[in-house]
C-alpha cells in the first residue's frame, strides 16, 4: 500500500482541498435520467442519438460515451428468461383452441402457472421469482485513484485535480484517442464529431465555486450523493450496515471500503453502492490501470525483444559475411 | 410517481427511509413499482372494486377510526326513506331515469333535511338544473344517530352497499389475488388511526375514467373511515400533470365555471337573475353563505363601474350553459361544422385528445385556427401531415381551414404565477424578453381584447354591453407593450374599489359593490399590495414542523396548506397525537394555532355548538371541521353534488373484455356519456375482436403530447420512439418479437409501435378468463425530432358523467405483430364523412338527449 | 487526506526505485495543467441570476435561471425551494433546451384556406387579422335565446383549448375576454 | 400524394391496405431493424447552441465575472445536499454501524459471487483507424531498417548501411503524417510533447518518433555529405531508438484493457519487433536489389535469412500468445481481425515456401516475391492485431472474465449488444464493402491456387 503518491500526480494545488467524490446508492435510484440531461445541460453536451433499446429496457443511451457523462443502466433482471417463454409458448399450445388457453392452477399471474405447469420449473420459478427486480444505476467516470486514462494520455491533457478527481482538458486533448482503451470502465471516448475525448470532470469548473456537480444537484432522490470523499465512504459504509439490517444482503460498495490488494484501480473516487454482482451493471469485478498494470512487463520483453532483433540482426550479417567469405552462394533464405 | 414526477417521489423515498410502506397498484409495473415496498398489478379501471373491498374489509373488521367517523363525517346522519341502494336495485340507485339515463337525486336526500354538494351546483344537463337542489342549500335539521345503528343511517347503508365487494370479488374483477389484496388492505389499516396516517397518491390513472370522480370518492371514503383527511401524512394527494393545471381550475378556463369554483349560469325558463343564481348556488349555512359576495365582487371587476346595483352588476350579461359544452362536445359540434374558430394555447389535441383522429377532421371543418406554441407541433400542421392528409381522406387543398401559428414565449420569458398540485402560488420573475415575434398568452389576450374593445366601442347593442363596459387598464410596459402581469394579479386577489387598496383576505368581500375580486379564492394573495406568491423564504425546514415552509410562495385558501386542518385535532381541539400534532386549539390564547393557517374561524371555540336556526358559519359547530359543507360533515355518502350515485359502485369501464360480476344486470356505468355517432365507435363488452385491455401512461423522459419534449433533443434521445408494452404470452400468441414492430387496432384507428415484450405487464386472471393488459405510451406524434404514431387515435370519446373526462386509461383493442398497412386512421375514413353529412343541429346536440341509454 | 491505494506490483516497486522511480511521475505535476484549466469557474460565476418555476409537471420545483446580456446560459434546480431542494428531473434539466429548442418559433406562420404551405405574417397584422376572425365568428354564432326561448346570450362560433401551462393571470384574461365576447366553449387540458 | 391512397368516397373502411412498397417492408433480421431503426431516427440532432462560445467550443469553465460569487449560491458547496437522506438525520437511511469488516466482506462477496449473465458493454473499442495499423507497419519498417543499416555497418556492407538508412527514413516519412491523420484534432498535434511522460507509452513513442527522425535523417544528411563515420554512429543511435520504436507499439497496445491486448502484454512487443524487423529487413532488401546489390551478396543472403527468422519467430509468438489468450483469444479467430490473421499467416507460409522453393528451382526474383509477402504479411499482422483490439472490446464475456482474472467465463452468457449508431461514422478501411469482400476473395483464391500448383509439383 502506498501513500502519497497520488500527491506527485496533483497537477493543481489548493491549499485545504480535499478528495472529492460521487457516492451513487442503486437502491434509491428511481431511474429518471435527471444526471443525464443535468449534465449535458451543465457541460454543453449534445444530443448523440441513441442506440435502439435493449428490447424491453428503457436505456436508450447505451453507455457513457464523449458525450455522455452519465448513463443511467437500466438492469433489466426481470426480463423474461428464455425458458420462461418457453414456457408460457408450451403452455399456449397446449392450451386448445381458444383464444387464450384455459391455463390450470389459481393465482392471478398466469404466465407464473404457464412456467411452472411446465417443465424446467426451477428455472423458470427463479425468473420468476426475479420478477420485480429492475435495477437501475447511474453510471459515470470513476476518477480512479489508478486512473488508466491519466496514465495513458500523451500530452497531459488529462490531470489529477487539487480534488483529486481525473480531469481532461479540453484545450489541451488532441484527439489521439488513447485513453479510450486505456480506461477499464469503458468511461472515456473520443467524439466522431468534435474529435476529442471526453468524460466526466466531476464539474471541475462548479467545484472552483463551491458548486456540487450538476447531476448529484439534480438527482431527485439524492442516489447520486457528492461530498468529501472519505465522508461519503463512512455514509456508504452506513448504509450498507442498514440495507443489511434490513435484510439486503446482496449490498455492497463497489470501489470503496476494500482491503488494499482489492481494491479496484486503487479505489474509485465515485463509487457505487451495488445489490448485484458487479457484471450485470457492466462493470468489470476486478480492475486496474492497465497502464500500471502492464507498462513494465510489457516494456521490458519489447525492448528486450528490440535490442534482441538488433543483435539478432548483427549477428545475422556477421554470420552471413563469414559465409560467404567461405563460399559464395546463391541467395537463399 | 417516480416514473412522471420524479421530485415529488423524493420526499416519497425520504418517508420510506423513515419507516413508510410504499405500495404501489397499477396495472403496469413502472419505475415506481421497483422502488416501492409493495407492487401489486390491478386491471385497468377496476379501483372502485378493489378500493370497496378495502372499505368493505375496514368495516367487517371494525378497523375504522371511530371517533373520526362519528365526529366528523356524516356517517351517523339519516338518509330518507325513499332511498334505494343498488344493493336492492340490482345495480342501479333510486331514481333512475332510463330514457334519459339521469337520476333523479330528490329520493337521495338527508332524512328531514335538502343539502346541496359544497361546490355548488355542478351538472351539465339542463334538466338536472332544473330540479330544486340548491335553493335554501339546507333545509331544516338532518336526523342522526351516534350510535349508528340507525338501518338507514349512512354507516349501515355503507355496510350494505359494500357487502359484495368481498375479497373473492376483488379477485375476481381486479386479478389482485387474495393475499396481495389483504397486504395492502392490513397496510392501511395498521398505518392509521390516531398514532399513523396514510395517504393516497393518484394521477391520471385515476382521474381518465368514464367513473373517474367516483374512484376518488371511493378513496375519500375509505380516507374518512381511517381518519386519515385534514391530517398531516394523510389525505390523497392529485397528482397533476401540467405546471398549472391546478391553476387553469381555480381560475377557470373551463365552460362551467366562473373563477374560484362557482359554477357558469344555466338558461331558465324566463329571466336569470343574480338573485336566482345565488339563491340556487349559495347556500345559508357553512362557508358557501358567502356566496354573493363571492360573484359579485368578480362582475364589479370585469365590468367595473358599470356593474352596478341597477344593472344587476352585469350578471344577466354572462353567458348561459344550456348542456355540455365541454372539449370533446365542442369538438363533435365542430365535426359538425358548428364552430368557426378555435384558440389553442399551449395545448395539442391533434395528439393529447382522445379520438385524436376526430379532433383533426374537427379542425378540418373550422373556418380558423389559432395556434399558440413554441414549436410546430401537430395541431397546427395537420392539414399537411396528419394521418388523414396522408391517407388521402383529406387534401390540403380542399382543407378551408386558416391557420395562424403564433409564436409563444417561454416560462422565463413572462412573468406570473402557476399554481401547483398542492394549490401552491408561485410567482415566477421574467428573466429574458422572448425572441422574434414570440409573445405572451398575456400579451396576446390584451392586444386581443384592446382591438375587440376598439371594433365594439360605442355599440348600443345589448349583447355588446359586456364588451363595451369591459374594464381592461391594464398598463403596458417596455418595447412589446407587455401587460403588467402585476396588475392583473392585483385585480385576481381583489381591491376596494374606492380606494384601490388590495385586499388581505376573501373575508373582506363585499356583496355591496364595494370590493372588486378576480378570483375569491386567491384572495389574499396580493396582501398589502405585495406578491405574497413570490416569497421566497423556506424557512428551516428541518424544525418541527418546519415542512410547512409557509413563507415560500402562498397557498390558498389563506396560505392555508393543508385543507380542513382542524380535523387534526380530535373534537376538543386537542391533537389525535402528539406525533401528528398539526394545528389545534390554544385554550390561553382562545384560538386555533399550529404549524399552518387553521383552516377554520381562528376564534370559534371548539365546544360551540349552533342553535338550531342558526345560519351561515354560526351553523358550523366548534367540532364540525369541515365548513365549506352545509352540516360541517365530511361526506361519505353524497346527497348531492354527483350525478351517478350518491355512493361509489363499481361498473365495468366502457370497453370491457368481461362482463360486470358485481352488477351483471348493469354492467357499465349508466350514467356514462356516450357520443353514439358512426365515427366513435364503440367496442361492445367482451366483444371477441377486442380482446386485450390497453391502458396509456406517460414517460418520465416526455411531456403529454409532447409539444414541450419532442422537439428537445436531450428528451428525445432518451426515449426516441413510439413503444408499447406487452406481456410474453400475448406477444408469443400474436408472434410479437420483442424490439419488433406490432400494430395496435380498435375501432377507431390502427397504429404501429415497438414491441417491448416484458414481464413489467403480466396477464391476469379475472373471473372465467385470462385478461393480457397492454401498456402504451402516448407522448407521440407526426411532428417533431422523434415521430410515431398517436395512441390516441385508438380511444373512443365517452365522458364521466360528472366532469367529462374521457376514458384513456382503459379501453379494448387487439394487436397483430408487423407494421400497420395504411394510415392509422384511415379505417374511419368513410364514418367520418358521413357524420359530416349530419345536419349540424341548431342547438346543443346534448340537450336534446343528454346521453345515450346504456345498452 | 492521502489516498490510499494499491498499485501493481512492478509498476509500484519501479516507482519505488530511487531517483528513477521519481521518472514514472514526470509529466503529471503541475506541468500539465493549463493556463485556462488553472483559471477554471463555473460559467455562472457573476451571472444574472432570475428565479423561476419549472413548466412542465405540477410538483412547481424551483429553478435559477442564469442569464448573460439577454442570453439564456443556464437553469438549474433552486435550492432554497422546499419543494425540489435544487433538484430537477430530466425534464426540468431540459428545460434550457426547451427555450432554445432548434424549431423554436421566432415568426408568425400563416396558412391560407386550401395552402400547401405557411407563409409568414407579420405580427400586428395577424392580430388584427384574428381580432376580425373571432368578431366575425362571435357574430356568426350568436344565440339569444335557446329553442325554449329561454336566455342564453352567447356565441357558439368560437371556442378555446388553453394548456396547463399558461399562468394563472393568462388564464384570468382569456376567461375574461371570451365570457365578455359570450363565448362558452373555454376549455382547458384539465378535462383531458 | 398518389392516386392510389386519394379517398374515393367509399364508405367505411375505405379501401383494402394499400400494398406495402419494398422499403416500407419491416425488417426481418434484428440487424436489420437497427438499420432501419437509425434511418427512421433523427440521429444527427445535435443542433443545439451552447451557452456560451460557439458550437464545438464548450464555453465551460469561463466565468462570466472571474472571481465573482455564484449569485443565489451558498459557497463552499453549502448548497451540496449530499445527503438530505442522511445528514438530516431524521431518516434511517445510514442508520447502523458496520460492524469490522462486513463492508470489505460484502464487497468480497458479490464481487466473487457467480454469475449467470454478464450485460454490457464494460469498455469501449478503439477509436483508431486505418492509419494507426499503418503507422505501425511503417514504424516497424522504419526501425527494422535501421536495425539492418546498424548490422550491416557491423558486417562491414557501409553500401548497404546507407542503402538501409535511407529506407528507415524513407519508411518513416509517412508515420508523422498518418499519426498526424488519425488523431480527432489534428492541428493539436504537437501536443503530444507538451509533456515528457516515461509512464505514458504513446508520449515515450512520439518522443522516439522525433528522436528517432532526427537521428535518422542526421545518419542520412551524414551519409549525403560524406561523413560515414559519423553517420555509422547516428546509425546506432537510431538503431537504439529502433529498438523502442519497433517496440513501444506493442506495449502501446498492451497497457490497455482490452483482453486481447492486455493479456498479450509480454507477446506483443516481441511480436511488433519480429515484425518490424522483418519488415524492415524485407524494405531494405527489395531497396537493395533495386539498387542493383548482385545477386549472391552475403547482405542478401543475410537479409532473407534475418526476413523469414523474424516471420517465424513472430509466428511461434502468436501461437504462444494464442494459447494463453484462452477464451479471449477468440477475437482472434473470428470476424475480420481472424481473416487478417488467416492472411497474414498464409502470407508468411507462402513467402516461406517461395523461399524453399526458391532455394531449389527458381531465381531471384521469388526471393523478391517472398520478400513483397513478407511485407504484405506484416501489414495484415498490424491490422490484425488492431482490428482483435476491437473485438475484443466488445465481448464482454471476455472483459468480465479478464475482471475475474480468469481466462474464460465459462458460465458467462453473453448478450449480443447492438452497435452504437452514430460512430459508424468511421469505416475501418477505407474501401467500401464490395471491394473489401473482393480483397478477401482474391486473396482466398490466390492462396488456393498457389497451393494447388505447390501440389502439383
Amino acid at each position: 500500500m502506498s501513500t502519497g503518491s497520488a500527491h506527485t500526480e496533483i497537477a493543481i494545488h489548493r491549499s485545504g482541498a480535499q478528495r472529492m467524490g460521487f457516492f451513487t446508492d442503486t437502491t434509491v435510484c428511481i431511474g429518471c435520467k435527471a444526471c443525464e440531461v443535468a449534465c449535458k445541460q451543465w457541460n454543453d453536451l449534445p444530443a448523440d442519438g441513441s442506440v435502439p433499446g435493449k428490447g424491453a429496457s428503457y436505456d436508450y443511451t447505451g453507455d457513457l460515451s464523449a458525450s455522455t457523462w452519465r448513463h443511467v443502466r437500466f438492469v433489466e433482471l426481470l426480463e423474461p428468461s428464455p425458458q420462461l417463454r418457453e414456457e408460457a409458448q408450451r403452455a399456449l399450445e397446449s392450451g386448445g383452441g381458444n383464444k387464450f388457453p384455459a391455463i390450470p392452477a389459481s393465482g392471478a399471474i398466469d404466465l407464473v402457472d404457464a412456467a411452472q405447469a411446465g417443465d424446467g420449473a426451477a428455472d423458470v420459478a427463479e425468473a420468476v421469482s426475479k420478477m420485480g427486480d429492475w435495477v437501475f444505476m447511474s453510471d459515470v467516470c470513476k476518477h480512479c485513484t489508478n486512473a488508466g486514462c491519466l496514465d495513458a494520455c500523451p500530452t497531459g491533457a488529462l490531470i489529477r485535480t487539487e480534488h483529486q478527481t481525473v480531469v481532461l482538458q479540453p484545450d489541451v486533448c488532441n484527439g489521439c484517442g488513447y485513453c479510450v482503451p486505456a480506461c477499464p470502465f469503458g468511461v472515456v471516448d473520443r467524439d466522431p464529431q468534435d474529435g476529442r475525448a471526453g468524460k466526466c470532470t466531476l464539474c471541475y469548473d462548479r467545484l472552483e465555486d463551491g458548486l456540487e456537480p450538476a447531476c448529484a444537484k439534480s438527482c431527485p432522490t439524492d442516489s447520486i450523493q457528492f461530498g468529501p470523499h472519505e465522508e461519503l465512504v463512512e455514509i456508504a459504509s452506513r448504509r450498507v450496515a442498514r440495507l443489511h439490517e434490513r435484510g439486503i444482503e446482496g449490498a455492497y460498495l463497489y470501489g470503496a471500503g476494500d482491503e488494499p490488494d482489492e481494491q479496484l484501480a486503487g479505489g474509485l473516487g465515485a463509487f457505487f453502492l451495488l445489490t448485484e454482482p458487479p457484471e450485470l451493471y457492466g462493470l468489470p469485478a476486478q480492475a486496474d490501470s492497465p497502464v500500471q498494470e502492464n507498462v513494465v512487463p510489457a516494456t521490458l520483453a519489447a525492448v528486450g525483444a528490440g535490442l534482441l532483433a538488433s543483435a539478432g540482426a548483427v549477428i545475422a550479417f556477421v554470420a552471413a559475411g563469414r559465409l560467404s567469405r567461405r563460399r559464395p552462394v546463391r541467395e537463399s533464405w | 410517481m417516480a416514473e412522471a414526477h420524479p421530485v415529488g417521489f423524493r420526499w416519497v423515498m425520504k418517508a420510506k427511509e423513515r419507516g413508510a410502506r410504499v405500495i404501489h397498484i397499477d396495472p403496469r409495473y413502472s419505475r415506481t413499482s421497483q422502488l416501492a415496498d409493495t407492487y401489486v398489478a390491478i386491471r385497468a379501471g377496476t379501483d372502485v372494486a378493489f378500493l370497496g373491498g378495502i372499505i368493505r374489509h375496514v368495516l367487517e373488521t371494525e378497523s375504522y377510526f371511530r371517533d373520526y367517523v362519528i365526529q366528523y363525517t356524516n356517517a351517523s346522519t339519516i338518509i330518507n326513506e325513499q332511498f334505494r341502494d343498488t344493493e336492492e336495485l340490482d345495480g342501479l340507485f333510486s331514481g333512475f331515469n332510463p330514457d334519459t339515463g339521469l337520476y333523479d337525486r330528490s329520493s337521495w336526500m338527508y332524512e328531514g333535511g335538502e343539502v346541496a354538494s359544497a361546490a355548488g351546483v355542478r351538472e351539465h344537463s339542463t334538466e338536472s338544473f332544473n330540479e330544486r337542489t340548491g335553493a335554501g342549500m339546507m333545509m331544516g335539521n338532518v336526523e342522526r344517530d351516534e350510535t349508528l345503528q340507525h338501518p338507514r343511517c349512512v354507516f349501515q347503508i355503507l355496510r350494505r352497499h359494500f357487502s359484495r365487494y368481498t375479497p373473492e370479488m376483488v379477485e375476481r374483477i381486479c386479478g389482485v389475488s387474495r393475499e396481495d389484496f389483504m397486504a395492502v388492505a392490513d397496510a392501511l389499516i395498521t398505518n392509521s388511526g390516531r398514532e399513523r396516517t396514510g395517504m393516497f397518491c393518484y394521477a391520471n390513472g385515476w382521474t381518465q375514467h368514464v367513473e373517474a370522480v367516483q374512484m376518488i370518492r371511493t378513496a375519500a371514503i375509505l380516507q374518512l373511515l381511517l381518519g386519515n383527511v385534514g391530517r398531516p401524512g394523510g389525505g390523497i394527494m392529485a397528482l397533476r400533470g401540467h405546471a398549472s393545471i391546478q391553476g387553469s381550475t381555480d381560475v377557470p378556463t373551463l365552460y362551467d365555471l366562473l373563477p374560484g369554483y362557482l359554477s357558469m349560469p344555466r338558461a331558465r325558463e324566463g329571466h336569470l337573475t343574480l338573485e336566482d343564481y345565488i339563491d340556487t348556488g349559495g347556500a345559508d349555512r357553512g362557508w358557501w353563505s358567502f356566496f354573493d359576495t363571492y360573484i359579485i365582487s368578480p362582475l364589479k371587476a370585469w365590468f367595473g363601474d358599470a356593474a352596478t346595483k341597477q344593472s344587476d352588476y352585469g350578471f344577466a350579461h354572462i353567458p348561459k350553459l344550456t348542456g355540455n359544452h365541454s372539449h370533446y362536445a365542442t369538438m363533435l359540434r365542430a365535426l359538425d361544422g358548428g364552430v368557426d374558430g378555435f384558440f389553442v394555447m399551449g395545448q395539442n389535441p391533434a395528439v393529447g385528445s382522445a379520438h385524436s383522429g376526430l379532433q383533426r377532421r374537427a379542425l378540418a371543418k373550422m373556418k380558423w385556427l389559432v395556434v399558440r406554441d413554441m414549436a410546430e407541433i401537430e395541431t397546427a400542421t395537420f392539414w399537411r401531415n396528419s394521418p388523414e392528409v396522408q391517407s388521402g381522406e383529406l387534401r390540403p387543398e380542399e382543407i378551408q381551414t386558416e391557420v395562424f401559428l403564433m409564436p409563444a414565449a417561454s416560462h422565463i420569458e413572462k412573468e406570473g404565477t402557476f399554481t401547483n398540485t398542492q394549490r401552491l402560488v408561485q410567482f415566477r420573475d421574467k428573466a429574458l424578453d422572448p425572441p422574434g415575434d414570440a409573445r405572451s398568452e398575456l400579451w396576446f389576450m390584451h392586444h386581443l381584447a384592446k382591438r375587440v374593445k376598439a371594433h365594439y366601442a360605442g355599440s348600443d347593442r345589448d349583447r355588446d354591453w359586456p364588451i363595451v363596459n369591459l374594464k381592461w387598464g391594464y398598463p403596458e410596459h417596455g418595447e412589446m407593450r407587455e401587460p403588467d402581469v402585476e396588475a392583473v394579479l392585483k385585480e385576481i386577489n381583489g381591491y376596494e374599489v374606492a380606494s384601490g387598496r388590495p385586499l388581505s383576505s376573501f373575508t373582506e368581500l363585499r356583496s355591496d359593490g364595494t370590493t372588486a375580486c378576480g378570483c375569491w379564492i386567491y384572495s389574499g394573495i396580493y396582501e398589502a399590495g405585495v406578491n405574497q406568491a413570490r416569497r421566497r423564504r423556506p424557512g428551516d425546514i428541518a424544525a418541527e414542523g418546519g415542512t410547512v415552509s409557509p413563507e415560500w410562495a402562498w397557498a390558498w385558501p389563506a396560505n392555508r396548506r393543508i385543507l380542513y386542518n382542524r380535523a387534526s385535532a380530535d373534537p376538543q381541539g386537542k391533537p389525535w397525537s402528539e406525533r401528528k400534532r398539526y394545528v389545534w386549539w390554544d385554550e390561553e390564547q382562545g384560538r386555533w394555532t399550529g404549524y399552518d393557517v387553521p383552516d377554520f374561524p381562528a376564534d370559534k371555540r371548539p365546544d360551540y355548538r349552533p342553535e338550531p336556526d342558526a345560519r351561515a358559519m354560526d351553523a358550523i359547530g366548534g367540532a364540525d371541521p369541515f365548513m365549506m359543507m352545509a352540516d360541517g360533515r365530511a361526506w361519505l355518502y353524497t346527497p348531492s353534488g354527483l350525478l351517478d350515485g350518491p355512493l361509489p359502485t363499481f361498473y365495468e369501464p366502457v370497453e370491457s373484455p368481461v362482463k360486470n360480476l358485481l352488477y351483471p344486470k348493469v354492467g357499465t356505468d349508466p350514467a356514462t356519456i356516450r357520443w353514439k355517432r358512426p365515427e366513435n365507435p364503440l367496442h361492445a363488452t367482451g366483444d371477441p375482436r377486442y380482446p386485450v385491455v390497453a391502458t396509456t401512461f406517460r414517460l418520465t423522459e416526455h411531456h403529454t403530447a409532447g409539444g414541450m419534449s419532442r422537439s428537445v433533443p436531450w428528451l428525445v434521445e432518451l426515449q426516441p420512439e413510439m413503444f408499447a408494452e406487452i406481456d410474453p404470452q400475448l406477444a408469443a400468441d400474436r408472434g410479437i418479437e420483442n424490439g419488433g414492430w406490432m400494430t395496435i387496432v380498435t375501432e377507431r384507428a390502427e397504429i404501429e409501435a415497438r414491441a417491448k415484450v416484458t414481464d413489467r405487464l403480466r396477464p391476469l386472471r379475472v373471473e372465467g378468463c385470462v385478461v393480457h393488459q397492454l401498456g402504451l405510451p402516448w407522448h407521440w406524434g407526426y411532428s417533431g425530432l422523434s415521430r410515431g404514431d398517436t395512441t390516441n387515435d385508438l380511444g373512443v370519446l365517452t365522458a364521466d358523467p360528472n366532469v367529462s373526462i374521457q376514458e384513456t386509461k382503459s379501453f379494448t383493442c387487439d394487436v397483430r405483430a408487423g407494421r400497420r398497412h395504411r394510415a392509422s386512421t384511415a379505417r374511419l375514413a368513410g364514418a367520418a364523412l358521413r357524420g359530416h353529412d349530419v345536419e349540424p343541429s341548431e342547438d346543443d346536440p346534448l340537450a336534446e338527449n343528454p346521453k345515450e341509454a346504456s345498452e | 487526506m492521502t489516498p490510499s491505494g494499491s498499485r501493481p506490483r512492478s509498476f509500484e516497486s519501479l516507482r519505488r526505485v530511487p531517483v528513477i522511480g521519481r521518472v514514472m511521475d514526470w509529466g503529471m505535476g503541475p506541468s500539465a495543467a493549463s493556463e485556462r484549466t488553472r483559471r477554471a469557474e463555473a460559467r455562472i460565476a457573476g451571472m444574472k441570476v432570475t428565479e423561476s418555476v419549472c413548466p412542465f409537471c405540477a410538483v412547481g420545483c424551483g429553478q435559477l435561471v442564469y442569464t448573460r446580456a439577454g442570453e439564456l446560459v443556464d437553469i438549474e434546480g433552486n435550492p432554497r425551494s422546499p419543494i425540489n431542494q435544487g433538484t430537477l428531473c430530466p425534464k426540468g434539466a431540459s428545460s434550457r433546451q426547451l427555450v432554445q429548442q432548434p424549431g423554436r418559433l421566432t415568426k408568425v406562420k400563416y396558412r391560407r384556406p386550401g395552402g400547401s404551405d405557411w407563409e409568414e405574417l407579420e405580427l400586428e397584422r395577424a392580430m388584427d387579422m384574428i381580432a376580425e376572425r373571432m368578431i366575425a365568428a362571435r357574430e356568426d354564432g350568436w344565440q339569444d335565446t335557446d329553442r325554449h326561448g329561454w336566455r342564453v346570450d352567447r356565441t357558439l362560433g368560437l371556442a378555446h383549448l388553453g394548456g396547463a401551462t399558461l399562468d394563472n393571470e393568462e388564464n384570468y384574461l382569456i376567461k375574461k375576454l371570451f365570457t365578455a365576447m359570450g363565448a362558452i366553449q373555454i376549455e382547458n387540458q384539465a378535462r383531458i | 400524394m398518389t392516386d392510389e391512397h386519394r379517398w374515393e368516397g367509399r364508405l367505411e373502411h375505405s379501401g383494402e391496405p394499400a400494398e406495402l412498397t419494398p422499403e416500407d417492408e419491416p425488417p426481418t433480421t434484428s440487424q436489420g431493424r437497427e438499420t432501419d431503426w437509425v434511418a427512421d431516427h433523427d440521429t444527427k440532432s445535435r443542433d443545439i447552441r451552447p451557452a456560451l462560445g460557439k458550437p464545438g467550443e464548450p464555453a465551460a469553465w469561463t466565468a462570466a465575472k472571474p472571481g465573482a460569487a455564484v449569485p443565489l449560491a451558498r459557497p463552499s458547496f453549502g448548497d451540496a445536499q449530499w445527503s438530505f437522506l442522511y445528514k438530516a438525520r431524521d431518516t434511517a437511511y445510514a442508520a447502523a454501524e458496520p460492524s469490522p469488516g462486513q463492508v470489505v466482506s460484502a464487497n468480497r462477496r458479490m464481487r466473487r459471487a457467480q454469475v449467470t449473465d454478464v450485460h454490457g458493454p464494460f469498455i469501449h473499442a478503439p477509436v483508431w483507424s486505418w492509419e494507426v495499423p499503418l503507422y505501425f507497419w511503417f514504424g516497424g519498417m522504419a526501425s527494422g531498417s535501421a536495425f539492418v543499416a546498424l548490422a550491416c555497418d557491423v558486417a562491414g556492407d557501409c553500401r548497404s548501411a546507407a542503402i538501409a538508412r535511407r529506407v528507415a527514413l524513407g519508411a518513416l516519412s509517412p508515420a508523422p503524417v498518418l499519426l498526424i491523420g488519425d488523431l480527432g484534432r489534428p492541428d493539436r498535434f504537437l501536443n503530444m510533447m507538451r509533456v515528457f511522460k516515461p509512464r505514458s507509452p504513446m508520449n515515450m513513442g512520439a518522443w522516439c518518433l522525433v528522436a528517432f527522425s532526427g537521428s535518422s535523417a542526421a545518419a542520412v544528411g551524414a551519409d549525403l555529405l560524406g561523413r560515414p563515420r559519423a553517420a555509422q554512429a547516428l546509425g546506432a543511435l537510431t538503431s537504439l531508438f529502433g529498438s523502442y520504436l519497433g517496440s513501444y507499439t506493442g506495449v502501446l497496445l498492451a497497457c490497455t484493457a482490452f483482453p486481447v491486448w492486455a493479456r498479450s502484454r509480454t507477446i506483443l512487443g516481441p511480436a511488433f519487433v519480429a515484425t518490424a524487423t522483418a519488415s524492415g529487413a524485407a524494405a531494405t532488401r527489395l531497396a537493395l536489389v533495386a539498387s542493383g546489390l548482385p545477386d549472391g551478396h552475403p547482405t542478401r543472403s543475410a537479409l532473407g535469412g534475418l526476413e523469414t527468422a523474424s516471420m517465424l519467430s513472430e509466428l511461434v509468438l502468436s501461437a504462444v500468445g494464442e494459447r494463453q489468450l484462452g477464451d479471449a483469444a477468440e477475437a482472434l479467430r473470428r470476424g475480420r481481425p481472424g481473416t487478417l490473421f488467416r492472411t497474414a499467416k498464409s502470407l508468411v507460409v507462402l513467402g516461406l515456401s517461395l523461399r524453399v522453393v526458391a532455394r531449389r528451382r527458381m531465381g531471384p526474383r521469388e526471393h523478391d516475391l517472398a520478400s513483397i509477402m513478407y511485407l504484405a504479411a506484416g501489414l495484415a499482422f498490424r491490422f490484425a492485431w488492431v482490428s482483435a483490439g476491437k473485438a475484443s472490446a466488445t465481448d464482454a464475456a471476455a472483459v468480465a472474465a479478464m475482471g475475474r482474472g480468469r481466462r474464460a467465463l465459462h458460465d458467462v452468457r453473453e448478450r449480443p449488444r447492438p452497435q452504437r449508431a452514430p460512430s459508424m461514422d468511421r469505416s475501418q478501411l477505407p474501401l467500401p464493402g464490395a471491394a473489401r469482400r473482393a480483397y478477401g476473395e482474391a486473396i482466398r483464391r490466390a492462396s488456393l491456387a498457389i497451393e494447388r500448383r505447390l501440389r502439383h509439383r
